[in-house]
C-alpha cells in the first residue's frame, strides 16, 4: 500500500487549480445533490425544492463565472481547459439558458413520468459539459466534454416518455448524433496523427512552423472535424436532425437545446478556428463560406410553410447558425466579436417563442400555427414579446437582432465577404416571410380584423381567455424579460459589445 | 509497420461502420455500427500515439471507450423504452417527426 | 407651415407698401387684382349672394377693371411718348439665376389689349346677367368669368416669361372651367378636356421657349428680354433663334386653334353662348396673336418661324373658311369663322403687320362677340337648339337680333365702311407689300375673304329668312319655345336642373341688359374701324408705333394708295361673296342641297373640318390607348408581376425542395451527413494539395 | 447634447403612448390632438432656420462606438421641408383615421406613431447607418398596418398585400444595409480612417471609383423600389388597393419620398463618381417612369392605382430632376418632393370621400357629384390642377425647375419628359371629371337631390391642405430659397468630387 502511494506519489500529477475550477465542481456537485434530493417524496420537495436546487446551483456557479473568476486568464489542468472570457461568457450565457429552460419546465405536466430529479440533474450536467467544452483547448476535453453535454441531452429528449414523438427524436438525436461524434471524433483523431498533438496552441505551432498544411491526413481530419462541429451546429447539410428533434422533444429542452447547443459549438468553433487551424485559414475559409451560404438558404426555405412553429424555429435556427458562420468565416477579431455578440442576442430572442409555444401546449392549443390564432387579443402580453422576437429574429431595427445582423454585415465586408453579407441580407429577406407568419397569425386572424372596437372593449373587461395566460405568470414573466431585453439591447447595446469584444479579445491574444 | 496499414484499417472499420449504420435498420445493430466507427478511430488513435510516441493518443482511446459505453447504455435505454410503448424497433418506422410536404400556406 | 405665413404676411405688407400710390404700377396692380377679388367673393360667398347681387358683383368687378385699364391709359399718356411702360413686382420663385419673378409690365400694347379684355368682358358680363337667368350654377358662372378676366389679365400684363406661362396657363383653365360648365353634359366635359390639353401642349413649349431665351440671355424678364434681343453682344445662334421662335409659334397655336393644334375651338362651343363670345371669339384665343406682337423681335429674327407663321395662319384661314361653308351648328359657324379670322392676324403679324393685326384683333372681338350674342339670343329663342337648317324666318320674331347680326355678320364679311373692311384689308395690304412669298399668302387671304362673306350671309339667310321656323312662330305668338333638352352631340337626355337649356329659361332677346351689350357692340363694330382710315387716321399705328419700332420692318408700309387700292379689291370681293350668298340662299334656295348631293365626298370632307379629328384620333388617341392597354395586358402582368412570380416561384420550388429532403428517415439523414463528409473531404484533399 | 430634434423624433410614441391611456373610443382623437403638439415643436425649429447649409439643432453622439455608428441628426434646407410635411400628413392622417373606428386602435395607432419616428428619423438622420436603421425600422409598422388593418382586393387578400410590400422593400433596404455597411468599412480601409458613417466624413473620404460603382447599385435597388420607379413598382397596385387610406396618405406622400430623398442624402454626396457613370441609365428609368406612369395613370378604373402611377410619373420627373445633375435640376426635385406629398395627401383624402359617397373607389361607378357637392368639386379642382403642375402652382415652379436643370444638361431627356407634362393633364382631368362631371351611375340618379357635400370633418381634413397648396402657389420663394443652398451644394458634390481617391485599391471585395 505504501509502495502504491509511493509511486502515486512520484507520478507527475498535472497541477490542479482548485480556485479556478469552482464554478464546474458546483455544477457537477449540484447536479448529484438535486438527483438525490429528488428521491424525498412528496410534492413540495418534487415542486419546490429539487427545482430550487437547480436553480441555486446554476446561480451559484454563474455566480462564481461571473465575480470569482473575475479578469481570470489562466490554463487550467495543464492547458486542458482555458478559462478566459469567452469561456466566462459562454458559460453565463449556457447558465442563463438552463434557467430558462427550467422556469419552462418548472409545471410542465408532462415531465411527470420522466422525475423532476432526473430531468434537473441532467439539465445541470449537460450545462457542465458545455461549460467545459466553452474552454477547451485540448483534443481530448473537446471530445469528452461534447459527449457530456450531449448524451445527457439525448435522454432529455426523450424525457416525454409516454409520447412516441419525444422517444423517436431522442433515438434519432442519439444515432444520428452518435454518427456526428464519431465522425468528430476520427477528425481528431487524424488531426492528433498529423499534427502530434492535441493541444490546439501546439496544433497551431505544428501547422505554422512545419509544411504539414497541405497534408492530406491533416486536411481530411480538419475536413471530419468540421463536420462534427457541423452537425451539433446544426449546419447544413448536416442540419437534418434539427427540426425532428426540436419538434419532438419537450418544449423546455427543445427552448434549451436551441439556444445553449448552437452556443457551445460555436464557442468551440471560434476556439479551434481562431487557434488550433489559424494558420491554414486558406484552405477552410472558403469551405466555411460555401456551408454558411448553404445554411442560410436551406434553414430559410425550409422555415416557410411549416405547421410546427418548433419545427420553424428548428429551421429558423439552422439559418441563424449559417449566420453565425459568417462571423468565423472572415476570422477576424470583428468576426469573433460579431458571433460572440450575436449569439448573446441570440439567447434574448429565442426565449418567447417558446414561452409561448410552452403556454399554447399548456392550454391545450399545441404548439402548431392553428394555436397562435387570436393570441393577439387573448394574450397581449404574450403576442408581443413573440411579435417582437420574431422581428428580432429577422434582423429589423430597433432590436438586438439589427444591431447583431449589422455587427456580422460589418464583420463580413471588414474581412472581404461582403457577397457573404449579402447572402445574409437575402437570406434576412426570406427569413421575414415565416417570421412575419407567425405574427399574422398572432394578430391578424380572420376574425382579428373583423372585430369591431365593441368586442375589443369586450376583451380589455376581461371576458376572454386572457385568464388563461394568467395561470402562467411565471412564462408571461421570462418573455416579457426576453423581449424587453431585445429592445432595449438593441437601442443600447453597450454591455453585450464590450462582453463579446472582451470574450474575443480573451481567446485571440493567444495566437496574435 | 507502416502506419499507413493501421490507417487504412481504422478507415474500413469507420466506413462499414458508417455503411452499416446507413444499412441497417434495427436501432441495435446501428448502435453495434456506431461502436464500429468508434473502434475504428480508436485503433488509429492508438497508433498514432505509438507512432508519436507519447501517451496523449492512448488517453484520448480510453475516454473514448468510457463515452462509447455510455452511448449504448443511454441507447439501449431507449430502445427500451421504445419496447415499452409498444413503439417498432425499426428506425424507418420511426418518421414521424418530418416536414409536412405540402406547405401550410402560400408563402 | 404655419410658418410660411409669417413671411408671406410680412411681404404682403412690402407688397402693399409696393402698391402705395407712388408705385408706377398702382393702376396695373388694380387691374389685375379686381377680377380676381371679384373672383373671390363670389367664390367664397357662393351660398350667400342672391344671384341679381352676385351678376352685379361680376359685372361691378368688370368695369371697374375696365376703369383701371382707362386709368392706365391715362398713366401712359401722361407720360413722354418714348418711356411709356411701367414694370413692377416681387420674387416669385427665384434661385439660381432664374429670376422667375411676379412682374407686371405694361406699356402701349398691353394697355390696347387690356382695353379690349376688359372692355369687352365688361358687355359680355352685362350680356349674362340676363342670358345665364335661372342657370343654377349663375354665381359659378360670374365666379368663372372674373376669373377668367384676371387670367387674361395676368397674361397680357406678364413682365416676366414664366409668368406669361401662368397667365397662359390660367386662362386655358378658365377655359377648360367655361367650355365644361354644364358638366352633366358629357360632350361638354370631353370638349373641355380636349381644350384644356391642348393648350398645355402650348404651355409647355412656352416652358422651353422661355428655357432658351434664359439660357441665352440670362433673364426671364420681358421688357429686358426685349431690349436683348437684337444686342449685338447676346448673339444666340440661330438655330436657337428658330427654336425659340417656333416654340413661341406653338404655344400661340394652341391658344389661337391655329392648324394643327385647332381642333379644340369648335368643340369648345359646348360652353355657354357668352362664353363663346368672350374667350372663344374675342380675347383668349387672339392671346397667340399678343403673342406674337408682344415677343416680336424674336418671332421676326427667324424667316423660317416667320415664314412658317404666316403659312399656317393662311391654311387656317382658308381650312376654317371652307369648313364654314357647310357647317350646320350656328355656333361652330361662327367658331370656325373665329379661327379663319384669328388666321388673319396670325398671318398678318407674321408678315410683321403688327399693328394692323391689333386693328384687326380689336375689331374683331367686337364682331365676332356681336354675331355670338345675337346667335345666343336665337338659340335661346330655338330652345337650345343650334342647327342652322331647323331654323329660319326669325326676322320677324326677333327684329332686335335680327339687325345685330346682320351688322355682325356683314362686319365679318368685311363689307364696305364697317370696321371689318378697315381692319382685315389693312392686314392683306400689308401683307402684299412685304412681297416674295408673301404674296401668296395675300392670295391666300382675298380667297377667305370671298369664302367669308359667302358664309356669314350664308348663316343670316338660313337663320332669319325663309319660311319661319316653328320656334320663330310660336315667338312672334309672344312665347318661348322649350326645346326636347336633349343633346344633340350624344343623344343623351339633359339634365335640365343644371342649367340651361333649363325649363324656366325664358330669354331670346327681351332682356334689356342684352340689348344694351348687343346694341353697344353693333356700334362699335360699325365705328371703331373709322380709327385707322389709311391716309386719315392713324390713332392705333400711332400708339403703338414705339412698341414696334425695333421691328425691322418698321419702315416697310404701303402707300395709302396701295392701301386705298387695296381696299376698293376687298370692297369688290365682299360684296361678290354676299352676292353669291344671296344667289345660292335667298334666290335660288335649295341649289346648295343639290350641289351635296352631287358632291357628297367634298361635302363631307368640309363637314368634317378636313378630318383633323379623324386624324389626330388614329395618329395619337388609339396608339396612346393601346399603349396603355399593352402596359396593363402585358409590362404589367408579365414584367413586372413576373419579378413577383418569379421571385415567389423560385422560393416556393426551394422550400418545397428542403422539405421534401425531410422524410423523416434517420437513416437518410446520415446518408447526407456522409454524403457532405465526403464532399467536404474531396474538397480539402482536392483543393489542398 | 441638442435635445430638440430627439424630443420631435420622440414626441409621435410619447402621443400614442397618453393616447393608449385612453379609453378605446378616444384613442383616435385623442392621438390626432397629440400630433398637433408636433406641430408646436416643429414651429421653432422652421423659424430658427438659418438660409445656408448649416445644420439646424445638429445632434451628434457616437452610439455604437464599436461600429462607428453615430446617432446624428440634423436639418438642413434638403429636409426642412420634408419634415414639415412628414408632421403635416401624419397630423391629417391621424385626424382622418380618428374619424373611423378601427379594431385594436391601440395598436393602430401606435404604429401609426412608430411609422412617423422612422420617417422623421430617416429625413434627419446624418449617419448613414442611423438612415437604413430608420428606413428598415418602417418596414414593421407598415407591416402591421397594411396586413392587420388592410382590406382584401381582387388582387389578392390583405395578407398577399403586405407579403408582397415586404419582399420588395426589404430586399432594397438590406441590400442598402450591407452597401451602406460596405461603404462606411470600405472607406475607412481605402482612406486609412477610423471607422465612421457620418455623412459629412464619409462625403470627405470616398471609396474608390469601381467601389463606388457596385455600391451604388445596392443603394440604388433599395431606393428606386421605395420610390417606387418601374419595373420596381410590382408592389405598388396591390399595397395601394390594400392600405387604408390615412395609412395611404402617409406612405404615398411621405414615405415614398424617402427613395428620392436617399439620392439626394446619400448617393449623390457619398456617390458622386458612380452617379456619373448611372446617369444614363437612371435618366432613362426616370423618364420611362413619367411616361409610363402617365400612361398607366390614366387607363385604371380604380383611383387608388390613379394617384399610384400618377405619382410614379411625378417621382419620375423628382429622378430627372436628381439625375440631370444640375442645381437647379435638384432645386427642382426638392420642391417637387414637398409638392407631391402635399397634393397625394389631398388627393387620397378626397379618394376617402368619393369611395363614402360613391360607395365604390371606382371611377366606372362614380360620376356627377359636383352637382351634390360643389365645394368638394371646388377643392378637388385645385388639387387636380396643383397636381398636373398647372402654372401659377408651385408644383409648376418646382417641374420648371427640373426642366430647366434637364434642358441646360441634357436637352433631349428634358423635351421627352416634357411629354409628361401634358399627359400628366390628361389622367388628371380624367380622374377629376369621371368623378365629378357627367352623369353618375344609377345611384346618382337616385340620390339626386340629396346634398352629398363634405361636412365640416371633412373640410377640416381637406381644406388645410389645400390651403398649404394655395399658399405655396402664391409665394413659393419662401421654400425656393431655402432650398437653394442643398441644392448646389448637393449637386456640387457630383461636379466637383471632394477629392480623388489617391489609391483606388479597391478592397478586393469580392476574390
Amino acid at each position: 500500500m505504501n509502495t502504491l502511494i509511493a509511486v502515486a506519489s512520484t507520478v507527475k500529477a498535472p497541477s490542479v487549480e482548485w480556485n479556478t475550477l469552482i464554478p464546474y465542481f458546483v455544477l457537477a456537485g449540484g447536479a448529484i445533490v438535486t438527483l438525490f434530493a429528488s428521491l424525498i417524496a412528496g410534492r413540495t420537495a418534487q415542486r419546490g425544492l429539487v427545482p430550487l436546487l437547480a436553480v441555486a446551483t446554476l446561480i451559484a456557479s454563474g455566480v462564481f463565472f461571473a465575480i470569482g473568476l473575475h479578469d481570470l486568464d489562466a490554463n487550467v489542468l495543464s492547458g486542458a481547459l482555458r478559462v478566459d472570457d469567452l469561456a466566462r461568457v459562454f458559460s453565463l450565457l449556457f447558465i442563463a439558458s438552463a434557467l430558462v429552460s427550467i422556469v419552462l419546465a418548472w409545471r410542465s405536466p408532462t415531465l411527470q413520468d420522466f422525475g423532476r430529479g432526473e430531468f434537473y440533474s441532467l439539465l445541470i450536467t449537460v450545462v457542465l459539459g458545455m461549460a467545459l467544452l466553452a474552454s477547451a483547448q485540448n483534443l481530448v476535453t473537446v471530445f469528452l466534454a461534447l459527449e457530456l453535454f450531449s448524451i445527457p441531452l439525448y435522454v432529455l429528449c426523450a424525457a416525454d416518455l409516454r409520447r412516441e414523438g419525444s422517444l423517436e427524436s431522442g433515438i434519432k438525436y442519439l444515432i444520428i448524433g452518435s454518427l456526428g461524434s464519431a465522425t468528430l471524433l476520427y477528425g481528431l483523431a487524424l488531426t492528433y496523427g498529423a499534427t502530434g498533438s492535441t493541444d490546439f496552441a501546439a496544433i497551431n505551432v505544428a501547422l505554422s512552423s512545419a509544411k504539414i498544411g497541405d497534408d492530406a491526413l491533416l486536411l481530411v481530419g480538419v475536413a471530419l472535424t468540421f463536420v462534427g462541429l457541423a452537425f451539433k451546429a446544426s449546419i447544413a447539410p448536416f442540419h437534418q436532425w434539427t427540426p425532428d428533434v426540436y419538434e419532438g422533444a419537450p418544449t423546455p429542452v427543445t427552448a434549451f437545446m436551441a439556444v445553449a447547443t448552437k452556443a457551445a459549438t460555436f464557442a468551440l468553433i471560434l476556439r479551434y478556428t481562431g487557434q488550433a487551424i489559424l494558420p491554414i485559414v486558406d484552405h477552410w475559409q472558403p469551405v466555411l463560406a460555401a456551408l454558411a451560404v448553404v445554411t442560410i438558404v436551406v434553414g430559410n426555405l425550409g422555415a416557410m410553410g411549416q405547421k410546427s412553429l418548433k419545427r420553424l424555429l428548428g429551421y429558423s435556427g439552422v439559418a441563424q447558425a449559417g449566420y453565425l458562420l459568417v462571423g468565423v468565416v472572415v476570422s477576424s477579431a470583428l468576426g469573433a466579436r460579431a458571433t460572440v455578440f450575436y449569439m448573446l442576442v441570440y439567447l434574448f430572442m429565442n426565449v418567447a417563442p417558446f414561452a409561448v409555444i410552452t403556454a399554447r401546449e399548456r392550454a391545450g392549443a399545441g404548439e402548431g400555427f392553428d394555436g397562435l390564432r387570436g393570441l393577439g387579443r387573448e394574450a397581449p402580453a404574450l403576442a408581443w414579446s413573440m411579435t417582437i422576437s420574431m422581428i428580432a429574429l429577422s434582423g429589423l431595427p430597433i432590436t438586438a437582432g439589427f444591431i447583431g445582423k449589422l455587427f456580422l454585415i460589418e464583420a463580413a465586408v471588414d474581412g472581404d465577404y461582403a457577397w457573404l453579407a449579402v447572402v445574409i441580407v437575402l437570406g434576412s429577406a426570406m427569413s421575414l416571410v415565416y417570421y412575419l407568419r407567425v405574427v399574422a397569425a398572432m394578430w391578424m386572424g380572420a376574425d382579428a380584423t373583423a372585430s369591431s372596437v365593441a368586442s375589443g372593449d369586450a376583451v380589455l373587461a376581461g371576458a376572454s381567455p386572457e385568464a388563461d395566460s394568467s395561470k402562467h405568470p411565471e412564462l408571461v414573466a421570462i418573455a416579457v424579460l426576453a423581449a424587453a431585453g431585445s429592445v432595449v439591447f438593441g437601442v443600447w447595446p453597450g454591455p453585450l459589445l464590450d462582453l463579446a469584444r472582451d470574450a474575443a479579445i480573451s481567446f485571440l491574444q493567444l495566437v496574435a | 509497420m507502416n502506419i499507413s496499414w493501421y490507417i487504412a484499417l481504422s478507415a474500413v472499420l469507420f466506413s462499414i461502420g458508417a455503411g452499416g449504420l446507413v444499412a441497417r435498420r434495427s436501432p441495435l445493430v446501428m448502435l453495434l455500427c456506431l461502436e464500429l466507427m468508434l473502434n475504428g478511430a480508436n485503433l488509429s488513435l492508438v497508433a498514432f500515439a505509438r507512432m508519436h510516441g507519447d501517451g496523449g493518443g492512448q488517453i484520448f482511446a480510453l475516454v473514448v471507450m468510457v463515452v462509447a459505453a455510455c452511448e449504448v447504455v443511454v441507447g439501449l435505454g431507449l430502445i427500451v423504452a421504445l419496447y415499452r410503448n409498444r413503439l417498432p424497433i425499426d428506425i424507418d418506422e420511426l418518421d414521424h417527426l418530418k416536414d409536412p410536404q405540402k406547405a401550410d400556406s402560400a408563402l | 407651415m404655419i410658418t410660411a405665413i409669417t413671411p408671406i404676411l410680412a411681404h404682403a405688407a412690402d407688397f402693399a407698401e409696393g402698391a402705395r400710390p407712388e408705385d408706377p404700377a398702382m393702376w396695373g396692380w388694380i387691374l389685375l387684382l379686381t377680377p380676381l377679388v371679384g373672383a373671390l367673393i363670389l367664390g367664397l360667398g357662393h351660398r350667400i349672394w342672391s344671384e341679381r347681387v352676385a351678376g352685379l358683383i361680376g359685372t361691378a368687378a368688370i368695369f371697374l377693371a375696365f376703369g383701371a385699364a382707362l386709368a392706365c391709359l391715362a398713366q401712359l399718356l401722361g407720360m413722354d411718348a418714348e418711356e411709356r411702360h411701367v414694370l413692377s413686382g416681387f420674387t416669385y420663385a427665384q434661385a439660381f439665376g432664374v429670376d422667375f419673378r411676379f412682374d407686371i409690365y405694361y406699356d402701349q400694347l398691353a394697355v390696347m389689349m387690356a382695353l379690349i379684355v376688359t372692355g369687352v368682358s365688361a358687355l359680355i358680363h352685362l350680356y349674362s346677367m340676363a342670358y345665364m337667368k335661372s342657370d343654377r350654377g349663375y354665381t359659378r358662372f360670374f365666379g368663372y368669368l372674373n376669373f377668367f378676366v384676371f387670367s387674361m389679365l395676368l397674361l397680357v400684363l406678364a413682365g416676366n416669361m414664366l409668368l406669361l406661362v401662368i397667365g397662359w396657363g390660367f386662362v386655358g383653365a378658365a377655359s377648360y372651367l367655361l367650355i365644361s360648365f354644364w358638366y352633366r353634359r358629357s360632350s361638354a366635359t370631353r370638349a373641355g378636356a380636349k381644350a384644356f390639353v391642348m393648350n398645355v401642349i402650348g404651355d409647355v413649349a412656352l416652358v422651353i421657349a422661355a428655357y432658351l431665351l434664359w439660357h441665352e440671355l440670362h433673364t426671364l424678364t420681358i421688357p429686358t428680354l426685349l431690349a436683348n434681343a437684337d444686342d449685338p453682344f447676346t448673339v444666340m445662334p440661330t438655330a436657337t433663334f428658330t427654336a425659340v421662335a417656333l416654340l413661341l409659334l406653338v404655344g400661340a397655336f394652341a391658344k389661337s386653334a391655329q392648324v394643327p393644334l385647332h381642333t379644340w375651338l369648335p368643340d369648345a362651343m359646348e360652353g355657354p353662348t357668352p362664353v363663346s363670345a368672350l374667350i372663344h371669339a374675342a380675347t383668349m384665343v387672339t392671346a397667340g396673336v399678343y403673342l406674337i406682337c408682344r415677343m416680336h423681335p424674336f418671332i421676326e429674327i427667324s424667316d423660317a418661324a416667320s415664314m412658317t407663321a404666316a403659312a399656317l395662319g393662311t391654311a387656317t384661314l382658308l381650312i376654317a373658311a371652307t369648313t364654314a361653308l357647310v357647317q350646320t351648328d350656328l355656333k361652330r359657324i361662327i367658331a370656325y369663322s373665329t379661327m379663319s379670322q384669328i388666321g388673319y392676324m396670325i398671318a398678318g403679324a407674321a408678315a410683321a403687320a403688327y399693328s394692323a393685326s391689333m386693328f384687326h384683333l380689336m375689331t374683331h372681338a367686337f364682331f365676332k362677340a356681336l354675331l355670338f350674342m345675337s346667335a345666343g339670343s336665337v338659340i335661346a329663342a330655338m330652345g337650345g337648339i343650334q342647327d342652322v337648317r331647323r331654323m329660319g324666318g326669325f326676322k320677324k320674331a326677333m327684329p332686335f337680333t335680327y339687325i345685330v347680326f346682320v351688322i355682325g355678320a356683314l362686319t365679318l364679311a368685311g363689307f364696305p365702311l364697317l370696321s371689318g373692311f378697315w381692319s382685315k384689308d389693312e392686314i392683306i395690304s400689308y401683307t402684299l407689300h412685304r412681297g416674295g412669298a408673301f404674296t401668296i399668302i395675300a392670295a391666300g387671304m382675298y380667297i377667305g375673304a370671298i369664302l367669308t362673306a359667302f358664309y356669314s350671309l350664308r348663316a343670316v339667310f338660313l337663320v332669319f329668312h325663309g319660311d319661319p321656323a316653328p320656334e320663330a312662330k310660336e315667338l312672334e305668338g309672344g312665347h318661348i319655345a322649350h326645346g326636347d333638352h336633349t343633346n344633340p352631340a350624344t343623344g343623351e337626355h339633359e339634365d335640365t336642373e343644371v342649367g340651361f337649356p333649363g325649363a324656366d329659361h325664358h330669354i331670346a332677346e327681351r332682356e334689356g341688359e342684352m340689348k344694351v351689350a348687343m346694341g353697344t357692340l353693333a356700334f362699335l363694330a360699325i365705328v371703331a374701324g373709322f380709327v385707322q382710315i389709311p391716309g386719315v387716321t392713324h390713332v392705333i399705328e400711332k400708339w403703338l408705333e414705339p412698341v414696334f419700332e425695333d421691328s425691322r420692318y418698321a419702315d416697310s408700309i404701303p402707300s395709302v394708295s396701295a392701301q386705298w387700292i387695296g381696299l376698293g379689291v376687298g370692297a369688290v370681293i365682299a360684296i361678290t361673296g354676299i352676292a353669291i350668298a344671296y344667289w345660292a340662299y335667298m334666290k335660288n334656295r335649295g341649289v346648295t342641297e343639290r350641289w351635296t348631293e352631287r358632291f357628297p365626298r367634298a361635302n363631307a370632307f368640309l363637314l368634317n373640318a378636313w378630318y383633323f379629328d379623324w386624324l389626330y384620333d388614329r395618329v395619337f388617341v388609339r396608339p396612346v390607348a393601346a399603349f396603355a392597354v399593352f402596359c396593363n395586358k402585358v409590362i404589367e402582368r408579365f414584367v413586372v408581376d413576373g419579378i413577383v412570380v418569379g421571385t415567389t416561384t423560385l422560393v416556393k420550388d426551394g422550400a418545397e425542395r428542403v422539405r421534401a429532403a425531410q422524410s423523416g428517415l434517420a437513416r437518410a439523414y446520415a446518408l447526407s451527413i456522409i454524403g457532405g463528409t465526403v464532399v467536404i473531404a474531396l474538397y480539402f484533399v482536392v483543393v489542398g494539395k | 447634447m441638442n435635445w430638440g430634434l430627439t424630443i420631435l423624433l420622440l414626441v409621435p410614441i410619447v402621443g400614442a403612448l397618453i393616447a393608449a391611456l385612453m379609453p378605446l373610443r378616444q384613442i383616435g382623437g385623442v392621438a390626432a390632438i397629440m400630433t398637433l403638439i408636433q406641430v408646436g415643436f416643429l414651429i421653432p425649429i422652421v423659424l430658427d432656420f438659418k438660409i445656408g447649409t448649416e445644420l439646424t439643432g445638429f445632434v451628434d453622439e457616437l452610439w455604437l462606438p464599436e461600429l462607428g455608428v453615430h446617432y446624428s441628426l440634423g436639418i438642413d434646407g434638403l429636409n426642412l421641408f420634408m419634415i414639415c410635411l412628414v408632421v403635416l400628413a401624419w397630423s391629417i392622417a391621424t385626424f382622418a383615421a380618428s374619424r373611423h373606428e378601427f379594431a385594436q386602435p391601440r395598436m393602430f395607432y401606435a404604429m401609426l406613431a412608430l411609422a412617423e419616428v422612422g420617417t422623421l428619423g430617416a429625413f434627419m438622420a446624418q449617419d448613414l447607418i442611423l438612415f437604413v436603421l430608420f428606413f428598415d425600422l418602417l418596414l414593421v409598422p407598415f407591416y402591421f398596418l397594411i396586413g392587420m388593418w388592410g382590406k382584401d382586393t381582387e388582387l389578392g387578400n390583405s395578407r398577399r398585400a403586405t407579403a408582397t410590400f415586404m419582399i420588395y422593400t426589404l430586399v432594397g433596404s438590406l441590400l442598402m444595409l450591407v452597401c451602406a455597411v460596405a461603404l462606411g468599412v470600405l472607406s475607412s480601409t481605402q482612406n486609412g480612417t477610423p471607422l465612421t458613417f457620418e455623412f459629412a466624413d464619409l462625403a470627405a473620404n470616398q471609396v474608390g471609383n469601381s467601389t463606388q460603382n457596385w455600391l451604388f447599385v445596392g443603394f440604388m435597388l433599395a431606393l428606386l423600389i421605395k420610390m417606387p420607379i418601374p419595373p420596381l413598382h410590382g408592389w405598388m397596385p396591390i399595397t395601394y388597393k390594400a392600405t387604408p387610406l390615412p395609412v395611404l396618405i402617409v406612405l404615398s406622400a411621405v414615405v415614398a419620398k424617402l427613395g428620392a430623398f436617399g439620392f439626394l442624402r446619400i448617393v449623390m454626396p457619398l456617390m458622386p463618381h458612380a452617379v456619373d457613370s448611372f446617369q444614363p441609365l437612371l435618366l432613362l428609368l426616370a423618364v420611362i417612369a413619367i411616361i409610363y406612369g402617365s400612361v398607366m395613370a390614366f387607363s385604371q378604373d380604380d383611383t387608388r392605382l390613379v394617384v399610384g402611377y400618377s405619382s410614379i410619373a411625378q417621382i419620375g420627373f423628382v429622378l430627372l430632376g436628381i439625375f440631370v445633375i444640375d442645381a437647379k435640376g435638384a432645386e427642382g426635385a426638392i420642391l417637387q418632393m414637398i409638392n407631391h406629398g402635399i397634393v397625394v395627401i389631398a388627393l387620397f383624402l378626397i379618394i376617402a370621400f368619393l369611395g363614402e359617397r360613391a360607395g365604390s373607389e371606382k371611377l366606372s361607378e362614380m360620376g356627377g357629384l359636383a352637382k351634390n357637392a360643389p365645394i368638394f368639386a371646388t377643392l378637388f379642382l385645385i388639387v387636380a390642377l396643383a397636381t398636373l403642375a398647372m402654372p401659377g402652382s408651385m408644383n409648376f415652379v418646382g417641374e420648371t425647375y427640373i426642366l430647366f436643370g434637364a434642358f441646360q444638361t441634357k436637352f433631349v431627356w428634358g423635351v421627352v419628359a416634357s411629354i409628361g407634362v401634358v399627359l400628366a393633364a390628361v389622367y388628371m382631368l380624367r380622374m377629376f371629371q369621371r368623378s365629378m362631371h357627367n352623369r353618375g351611375s344609377a345611384g346618382d340618379e337616385a340620390t339626386n337631390s340629396r346634398s352629398r357635400e363634405l361636412d365640416s370633418g371633412e373640410l377640416g381634413l381637406l381644406v388645410p391642405a389645400v390651403l398649404v397648396i394655395l399658399a405655396l402657389a402664391i409665394y413659393p420663394q419662401y421654400v425656393v430659397e431655402r432650398v437653394e443652398p442643398n441644392a448646389a451644394q448637393t449637386v456640387k458634390s457630383v461636379t466637383q468630387p471632394a477629392q480623388p481617391v489617391a489609391l483606388d485599391t479597391d478592397g478586393g471585395v469580392e476574390r
